[in-house]
């Protein structure tokens, strides 16, 4: 049993940190700014949602009892990311910042 | 680790004296801030580092020493009292003044002129 | 072992997600990238804070990481905020 | 009897987010039962104009469908954004699509765009003055109308359900 | 048992934030309350200094935790004596602002309350970190105050004044951190036992921290070359305020000097600093004469005034085995006194002209100048050290007490320059005038304020025997740091 | 009464003319209430006289400032009484004289006040027996003469006349202090008692030399004697009244008085004779041969003046008793003479409206009777025989032929003495001849003179008298004065001499002569000597002393100005240089870099951690012209410095860090809308390698300090904490016990700062004037949507939740990390967020929008609570806590120390809110966005 959920914590983790590097590799990567912003909601979801989901059976299991208290991490990130994304997403079209050759579509005016 | 701590508040201190001795309130401002953190690391630093040794009752058997902590936790707040003051004294200085230079005249450097 | 194993395997991927995060903040080449980048890396962060929870094995670490879920993006908002109206608060 | 329940709990959605994330913080022991219910009152009575449109819930099995939905939806949308940012950039098509609101309460549009913005692959970039439209930015679409249809289907409807009717 | 002690720093603090609670701005009640406080504060002040006089050293133990673990309040006859000063001074100071400065900006009762909070604090605190702390409350409120008012240049020298102390705090907390990092204390006298047993790196690191923390002294106290930002600051503050800043250098001489008598009067690590700061002191006066000499404000020569105070007092402090500290306490007593009258009368005259302001040159006649000029006479006499006001007993007893042939030309020779620029500033001010000008005539509260100040001067040259008794035997407790620490810590160090 | 009330009877007589002109404009009722109590003192002085008289030397004594050796002690001896003779009586004549002298207009009652003032301290130094006091008085006589010298001060001359002479005679004074000081370092007492019998002792001490320069630099000055002679002259701009008594009769006199009073200290070396006698020989010359060159009649006597001053000078410094006896005589004859002849002049001033003698002649037939008493004067200053004058420079001729000292050079002495009679007879016939005759008046601008007032008259009748009478019986008239005066100087003995007017022919008689007729043939070469004296470059001691004081001054600020050049720039590099200095000089003697404890191995992820936090500390310096970005580098940082805080233990730390950076992070937004977004680079190559420098320095020295200490072992007080936290505090989180309990008092002052500080940013941020951009960094209008819907919907159900949470933090504070602190600032950064969210407006529809009273509460609470523990005998904030057990609930712990955290964290609250609100409040007073 024990073997398992460290099998699972570990899975959950290396899910997490893996999707947090996509997200940071998309960061880095994609080509304008509209493309980039999607990359850190790959971070916020996944990535902090893998290590939190880990660190929840960790310790319930250490302590032989639900420990639940990290899943309101994931419930603010949930909260707030989506605000942050939003507000920028506003600045770059108020800054008008290039778009990606092909973006079908217009950004509003602000 | 020691030794990269020491590095990191060196760089810190460094990069803050250099800020605080340019010619706007803005960089100084900027240079204050980061001679904080240096100084409170310094601080933090001087009751010794230990790793997972937080200074909580019953928890660890060789907690780390609190006093430090204590110190830097009074230093930031303080700190952030005299960042505040002296980011609105520069906005006050630039009303005033049309300028953000720290001598509030924007003829550029001062040495050009002795 | 094997948890340690993934430990030593996510910091490791984590740290280069911070890495590219700090190539995208000095390289901008806008500043909504640049916050952008501080904000993944906070976001980052948290991840790493928790990690060193199991890591360490102590729930002390957790508020920080509350913290930054919690308070960290109005940092993001003040600066988009700045960007479109200068005047955050108004 | 109600008009003083509604006094004490304005919100009860609120409230009981509160109290449980009291407890969760905690721990779920008699003592912090009792303080986390007097702070899930205390705490909506004492922001109370704060929040002047905080619609109830009407539909509650609803809002954790939704919930269930908005979840598998971040899991699978995760794998396929992450083929595209692993991929070859010339293949990406991104969009932004303006879609038009069926949702009229604040809240709930609020809530639209941030479920939007969860899912990977899209991020809600505005919305409109008059709450009309809501810009959608995509990272990877052929489709926009399909896209739209997508979103209102899996998840303007139910916070439809769920705040407004 | 018996709180006084703590008085000095609580009625402020109370006072102050009564004064913030107070949102309605009633003028007329939150001058009673501030005068209210400075009074009690006086009444405080001299029982304090009662308590102390007979030799005694009482320690307050804050959370009645012990020294050197918790922090100590220390009332010996230095800080009593201290403490003393301040509250004379701050009441004329206060009495003068309540004429109208106290409405030029906002919060300036609280401000000023908030100002006296923290040089009691410094004055009373027996903790190095604490010091730090009230050192921060003097400085945030001087900061506000400094800025009271409007005007461009008061802005410029602000900014100046606020960064270099934000410096000078950073550099604070660095020595503080090598204080703890070595000796393992934060208590004054546990850090003075302590330090005596230090060897190896551990002693180089220790002379570094010292050092760095007379280098912050230094600058509070405005001595060479950090004093640059004084005049501008002083010569551009509120005449009420400028006047309380009087007392300001003396709270970096005494946390010198408290320091230093502590620790470093005797023991492996004696005179650390000594002669650097006995240099940097006759620097400072020499440096301070040129600046008065150059003035052409009469603030300004005022603020340099105070300088060349600073440079006279540390130089004395520094010499020999502090023997020259009772003297030295005399003349401190002086020069705050009579800079703040200065300062003050600076500000009537100023008034008086008008547009022409304080400036050194032909300008408007004042209404009704006689009895400034008749007092502006006295000051300076008293200031320059001419006979036979208190400048000239406390010039003659620093020249008995350090006879050092430098120090005394330079004493001698700053007294000329004094000489010089009073009597051309005073002949410009009083004599070269160019007919009726806007000026208004000064006020009965501010000539009451400034003649009360005066009249300390006045006490002190009649009873200057009993004030240098009086100081002489701070001097003689400062000399024998061992009641001290074992004032504070009865079951010996930690 | 005791003599030493006379002293303060003047004193006290000063305040009486203020007061009589606040009554009555009447000169003569001033004249009469000026007069009273120098009357009464002379008058009283008539029983000490008789003693002093019999012999006695008359002390008084009152202590003032024991510590110091000062004391209020006074003697009267023959010297003292001899000038206070002179001072009171040629006092009263001068009051008589002005009463006639001022006008009118002129504020008499103030002139009376400092002509008191100066007999008083006049007074003082005479009858001195401390030398402290002495000198106490001497400055006194300086300053009041300042005030005299001014009395016109609407004229320029008065005042820089006055200065000058301030200024010269104060430093004299000054080196007169240290001299004196010197002699009671050396004598131990400053009492002349014991000071003129330790005269052998002064004269071995190796300060000796010290001691002689810095007393006769006193003298010299306040005497005139050259080359501090420049300064009488120009104190001739005083009202003529003050010359004659000032400057001719007393103040002047107290130099030469001083020589007299430490003759028996300080003479009879060869230094003293080579001083005194020099300096006296080169005034007595320079001042004749000035004397006959000045065209305006004050000037001539002022020369004549230092001339005779010299005179006197160079009689005492010939060390010779005799000597001695004939200077004090010649002080009491140029006293009377030099007065009348001031007075005299004054007169023709008054009643011809000028002092120029190439105007005035001829006056003797508008103004006979005051002719004669001026030529009697004048012939009385040229040692004509059968006045005063001629006595005493008998025995001068007589002392400077006696004087071997010089060896085979002293034949110069006598020459020199001659040189000087013959100028001295050559300007009395001028002030005689070129006044009174030689012509018509020229252009006068009163014309035509007539004789003053009657009154006016007498105090130079009375004077004159006392030329002529002292002139014909002179031991009858002065013989008893001069020989208790003497005594006094000498200290004893007196030398056989005999004031007759008859010596027989001798060496002195014809040295009378010659001076005589070479004083008339020299006037009579006038044309010529003029034509040759104005040919020669002139020296206006006012203009070079004024130029100096200029020069002085402007190097001054020269000076003053590079070190003192308003850059901030360098004085935060002095300051730092300092530092730099500090390390430098204490590193180098480092025993060993070698850490004394195993060192933390390091990881991976420390190791990138530490290498971005160097790298975006990096990029906010070299970036810092581009503001944005160097706000986000300093983001990273902030970040990472809570990283560490998490890696080494200091969750508390991590929180308040975390916290902190966002708050920051708002103000640095706030503050940006004000400012400039970008700025062009403007330091030049060597103050960028200046300031590296000093950034390496200090940085190198900090780290190095930082690194020693980390490796090496420390005893501290922390296991105290450590061990007492729980039970003594009760709390498990020792950081916070620390805070709240043990170090409560610390935490106390740091909320007072931050009330302070919002506060101060109140005060500051009223009526500021900003003005903010109207566009954004690329000139493009800002956006229209101000509140943007997401935002605003999802804030504002976020404030109950991060209160919570705030709670949350705050309850579990005392036992694990969190506390007041941060609960304060998550509140606060909630609250911002409805601002930043909802604007300002709407959120001050819902709450006060004042936070002051929330700071004030909240540092009341923490010190409310400590003071709550005075209630149970305990100091400033002693903590209590217990454990209570409620049904249901179960186990619960309170703790005083939660109230005083409650304060924290209310005035956490509140200042930051006030700090944050009312900057945010700024843009509204600057209505930029139009429909916004
Ligand atoms: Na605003
Ligand atoms: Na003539």
């Amino acid at each position: 049993m024990d073997a398992v959920i460290e099998w699972l914590v570990a899975a959950c983790m290396v899910i997490g940190g893996v999707f947090a590097l996509i997200g940071s590799i998309g960061l880095a990567r994609l080509p304008d700014f509209y493309t980039r912003l999607h990359g850190p909601t790959k971070a916020t979801t996944l990535g902090v949602g893998g290590t939190i989901a880990a660190s929840l059976l960790y310790f319930s299991w250490q302590a032989r009892q639900l420990q639940l208290h990290e899943v309101l991490i994931i419930l603010f990130l949930f909260i707030t990311a989506p605000v942050s994304a939003h507000m920028l997403a506003k600045a770059a079209m108020h800054r008008q910042l290039k778009r990606l050759k092909g973006t079908r579509g217009e950004p509003w005016e602000q | 680790m020691e030794l990269l701590v020491a590095v990191i508040i060196g760089v810190l201190v460094s990069t803050g004296i250099y800020l605080c001795l340019r010619a706007r309130t803005f960089p100084v401002v900027m240079g204050l801030t980061l001679l904080g953190y240096g100084v409170n690391l310094f601080l933090f630093a001087m009751g010794g580092l230990k790793i997972d040794r937080v200074a909580v009752v019953g928890l660890n058997s060789d907690p780390t020493d609190p006093l430090p902590q204590a110190l830097v936790l009074t230093a930031i707040v303080i700190g952030f009292a005299m960042t505040a003051f002296l980011l609105v004294l520069a906005l006050r200085s630039q009303g005033e003044h049309h300028t953000d230079h720290v001598d509030g005249d924007d003829e550029g450097d001062r040495e050009g002129r002795r | 072992m094997i948890l340690h194993s993934a430990l030593s395997l996510t910091f490791g991927l984590l740290t280069v997600a911070w890495l590219l995060n700090l190539y995208r903040l000095i390289k901008g080449p806008t500043l909504p990238d640049r916050v952008l980048a501080l904000d993944t890396m906070y976001i980052n962060s948290i991840a790493l804070i928790v990690l060193y929870g199991i890591q360490v094995d102590s729930k002390l670490y957790f508020e920080a990481a509350m913290l930054i879920a919690l308070i960290g993006f109005v940092s993001t908002v003040a600066v988009a905020k700045y960007m479109t109206r200068g005047d955050i608060i108004e | 009897m109600k008009r003083w329940f509604e006094r004490l709990f304005p919100s009860l959605t609120l409230s009981l987010l509160l109290w449980l994330t009291w407890l969760l913080l905690n721990g779920f022991t008699p003592g912090h039962a009792v303080l986390g219910l007097v702070l899930a009152v205390l705490l909506p009575l004492g922001t109370r104009p704060f929040w002047p449109n905080v619609p109830g819930i009407r539909n509650l099995p609803r809002l954790a469908g939704f919930i269930l939905v908005v979840l598998w939806d971040i899991l699978v949308a995760n794998l396929t954004v992450a083929r595209k940012v692993l991929g070859p950039l010339g293949d990406i098509r991104p969009a932004f699509v303006p879609m038009p609101l069926a949702l009229e309460d604040d809240f709930a549009i609020a809530l639209l765009a941030s479920t939007v913005s969860l899912t990977p692959g899209t991020v809600s970039a505005d919305v409109s003055l008059d709450r009309k439209f809501l810009l959608i930015h995509a990272l990877d679409v052929d489709d926009e109308q399909a896209l739209i249809e997508e979103i209102r289907q899996r998840y303007e409807r139910p916070l439809k359900e769920i705040f407004e009717c | 048992m018996s709180h006084w002690i703590i008085a000095p720093i609580l009625i402020p603090a109370l006072a102050g934030m009564l004064l913030l609670l107070e949102v309605r701005e009633r003028h007329q009640l939150r001058r009673v309350t501030g005068l209210l406080s400075a009074s009690a504060l006086l009444a405080v002040a001299v029982l304090l200094w009662q308590q102390a006089a007979d030799g005694s050293i009482t320690v307050y133990r804050l959370g009645n935790w012990a020294a050197p673990f918790g922090i100590v309040l220390v009332l010996d006859r230095l800080s009593a004596l201290m403490l003393l000063l301040t509250a004379l001074l701050a009441f004329p100071a206060l009495l003068y602002a309540c004429r109208g400065d106290d409405r030029k900006g906002a919060n300036f009762h609280g401000l000023f309350q908030f100002q006296l909070m923290g040089i009691n604090g410094a004055f009373l605190t027996g903790d190095l970190f604490n010091l730090f702390v009230f050192f921060e409350v003097l400085l945030i409120a001087s900061y506000g105050l400094a800025l009271h008012g409007r005007g461009r240049a008061r802005v410029k020298a602000g900014l100046h004044y606020v960064v270099l102390n934000l410096v000078g705090s950073a550099l604070f907390l660095i020595a503080l951190g090598l204080i703890y990092g070595t000796t393992g204390t934060l208590n004054m006298a546990d850090f003075a036992v302590k330090a005596q047993a230090l060897s190896g790196s551990d002693h180089t690191l220790l002379r570094v921290a010292v050092l760095l923390l007379w280098v912050v002294f230094g600058l509070k106290a405005a001595l060479f070359p950090l004093y640059f930002w004084l005049p501008a600051t002083y010569a551009n503050a509120t005449a009420a305020v400028a006047a309380l800043f009087a007392i300001m250098t003396k709270v970096g001489l005494y946390a010198i000097l408290r320091v230093y008598a502590l620790a470093f009067a005797s023991g492996p690590l004696a005179g650390l600093g000594r002669h650097a700061l006995w240099a940097l002191a006759l620097t400072t006066l020499v440096l301070a004469a040129i600046g008065a000499l150059g003035a052409k404000r009469l603030g300004t020569l005022v603020a340099y005034l105070v300088v060349m105070s600073v440079g006279t007092l540390l130089a004395a402090f520094s010499y020999g085995q502090l023997q020259a500290v009772g003297p030295a306490l005399y003349y401190l007593l002086h020069s705050t006194m009579i800079c703040a009258a200065l300062f003050l009368l600076t500000d009537l005259v100023a008034r008086g002209r008008g547009e022409a302001g304080d400036t050194i040159a032909a300008g408007p006649a004042i209404p009704h100048g006689g009895v400034l000029a008749v007092l502006f006479f006295a000051a300076a006499i008293a200031v320059a050290g001419l006979p036979p006001l208190s400048g000239f007993l406390g010039k003659v007893a620093l020249m008995q007490a350090v006879p050092v042939p430098l120090y005394w030309a330079l004493l001698l020779l700053a007294g000329l320059v004094g000489v010089i620029g009073l009597s051309r500033a005073g002949s410009s001010l009083f004599w070269r005038t160019l007919g009726p000008g806007d000026g208004v005539r000064p006020g009965r509260q501010r000539l009451l304020a400034l003649l009360l100040l005066l009249a300390m001067v006045l006490a002190l040259t009649l009873w200057a025997q009993p004030v240098l008794q009086a100081t002489a035997s701070v001097a003689g407790q400062l000399q024998q740091p061992q009641h001290y620490i074992q004032a504070v810590l009865p079951g010996g160090a930690s | 009464m005791n003599f030493a009330y006379l002293v303060l009877l003047p004193f006290l007589g000063a305040l009486i003319p203020p007061l009589v002109a606040r009554v009555t404009a009447n000169r003569t009722a001033l004249a009469c209430g000026a007069a009273l109590l120098p009357l009464v003192a002379l008058l009283q002085l008539f029983q000490p006289a008789l003693r002093v008289f019999d012999g006695q030397t008359l002390l008084a004594r009152w202590n003032w400032v024991p510590s110091l050796g000062l004391s209020l002690s006074f003697r009267l001896d023959g010297l003292a009484l001899l000038f206070v003779l002179l001072v009171l009586g040629i006092g009263l004549l001068v009051i008589l004289y002005a009463r006639y002298y001022l006008s009118a207009q002129e504020k008499a009652g103030r002139f009376y006040a400092f002509l008191l003032l100066f007999m008083g301290a006049m007074l003082g130094v005479v009858t001195s027996d401390n030398l402290l006091m002495l000198v106490m008085f001497w400055e006194l006589t300086s300053l009041s003469s300042f005030l005299l010298i001014s009395f016109w001060h609407d004229k320029s001359d008065a005042r820089k006349g006055a200065r000058m002479a301030m200024t010269v005679t104060g430093m004299g004074g000054l080196a007169l202090l240290a001299g004196v000081l010197l002699i009671g370092h050396v004598v131990v007492i400053y009492s002349l008692v014991e000071v003129l019998i330790s005269g052998d002792q002064i004269k071995a001490s190796p300060l000796y030399p010290l001691i002689l320069a810095l007393v006769l630099l006193g003298v010299f000055t306040k005497s005139a004697q050259f080359p501090f002679h420049f300064w009488l002259p120009h104190a001739m701009a005083a009202p003529t009244p003050v010359s004659a008594y000032l400057h001719s009769a007393t103040m002047v006199k107290a130099g030469v008085f001083l020589l007299a009073r430490l003759y028996p200290a300080l003479s009879g070396t060869d230094l003293w004779f080579d001083t005194v006698t020099l300096a006296g020989m080169a005034t007595l010359l320079w001042g004749a041969a000035q004397a006959l060159f000045q065209h305006d009649l004050k000037g001539l006597l002022a020369y004549s003046t230092i001339s005779h001053l010299g005179l006197i000078t160079l009689l005492f410094g010939l060390n010779s008793e005799l000597a001695a006896v004939a200077a004090v005589f010649h002080i009491i004859n140029h006293a009377t003479f030099k007065a009348s002849l001031f007075m005299a002049a004054g007169i023709i001033d008054h009643e011809t409206g000028s002092r120029d003698m190439r105007r005035i002649n001829g006056l003797w037939k508008y103004m006979p009777y005051t002719a004669v008493l001026a030529m009697v004067a004048s012939a009385a200053m040229a040692g004509v025989p059968l006045l005063n004058g001629f006595l005493s420079k008998e025995m001068f001729f007589a002392e400077t032929l006696e004087s071997s000292h010089l060896g085979a050079l002293s034949w110069l002495l006598p020459l020199g003495a001659v040189l000087g009679g013959i100028f001295s007879v050559a300007y009395s016939a001028r002030f005689i001849h070129d006044v009174f005759f030689n012509g018509e008046p020229i252009n006068l601008p009163k014309y035509p003179p007539h004789e003053p007032p009657r009154y006016m008259k007498v105090p130079v009748e009375i004077l004159v008298a006392l030329c002529v009478a002292v002139g014909v019986f002179p031991t009858l008239v002065v013989g008893g004065l001069l020989t208790v005066a003497a005594r006094a100087v000498l200290g004893g003995t007196l030398p056989e001499y005999h004031l007759t007017i008859w010596h027989g022919f001798n060496t002195p008689l014809v040295m009378s002569v010659i001076a005589l007729f070479g004083g008339v043939f020299v006037y009579s070469q006038r044309r010529r000597l003029y034509d040759g004296f104005e040919r020669l470059p002139k020296l206006d001691a006012k203009l070079v002393f004024e130029g100096v004081v200029q020069r002085l001054g402007r190097v001054a600020s020269l000076i003053t100005g590079q070190l003192q050049n308003g850059s901030l720039q360098s004085y935060a590099a002095w300051l730092l240089a300092l530092v730099a200095v500090v390390l430098l000089t204490q590193m180098t003697g480092l025993p060993s870099l070698a850490p004394q404890k195993a060192l933390l191995p390091v990881d991976g992820v420390s190791l990138l951690c530490s290498g971005m936090l160097v790298a975006a500390a990096l990029l906010t310096t070299l970036l810092h012209r581009h503001r944005m970005t160097s706000i986000m580098c300093l983001s990273v940082v902030g970040l990472m410095v809570s990283l560490v805080f998490v890696r080494f233990s200091a969750p508390d730390l991590a929180l308040t860090q975390l916290s902190v950076e966002v708050v920051t992070i708002l103000l640095l937004m706030l503050a940006m809308y004000f400012m400039p977004v970008r700025t062009r680079g403007e330091s030049s190559v060597p103050r960028v390698v200046r300031d590296v420098l000093l950034a390496l320095v200090i940085g190198g020295g900090v780290a190095l300090l930082a690194f020693l200490v980390m490796t090496g072992e420390l005893s501290s007080i922390s296991p105290f904490f450590l061990e007492h936290s729980k039970p003594g505090g009760g709390g498990t989180n020792v950081v916070n016990v620390i805070l709240v309990d043990f170090r409560g008092f610390d935490t106390f002052g740091e909320i007072t700062v931050l009330g302070i500080a919002a506060m101060g940013i109140y005060a500051l941020l009223r009526d500021m004037q900003l003005r903010s951009a109207r566009y954004d960094s690329q000139g493009r209008p800002w956006a229209s949507d101000a509140h943007p819907l997401v935002l605003v919907t999802i804030s504002r159900p976020l404030l109950p939740l991060a209160l919570l949470i705030a709670v949350y933090i705050f309850l579990r504070g005392h036992n694990l990390p969190g506390g007041g602190f941060v609960a304060g600032l998550i509140t606060a950064v909630a609250l911002v967020l409805q601002y930043v969210a909802s604007g300002v407006g709407w959120v001050h529809e819902r709450m006060p929008g004042d936070y002051h009273p929330v700071v004030a509460l909240g540092v009341l609470l923490a010190g409310l609570t400590g003071i709550g523990s005075w209630a149970f005998g305990y100091p400033f904030l002693t903590s209590t806590h217990d454990h209570f057990h409620l049904p249901w609930i179960g186990e619960f712990e309170l703790a005083s120390a939660m109230l005083f955290d409650t304060g924290v964290f209310l005035t956490v609250v509140g200042a930051t809110l006030l700090i944050l609100a009312n900057l945010g409040k700024l843009s509204l007073l600057d209505d930029k966005k139009e429909g916004a």
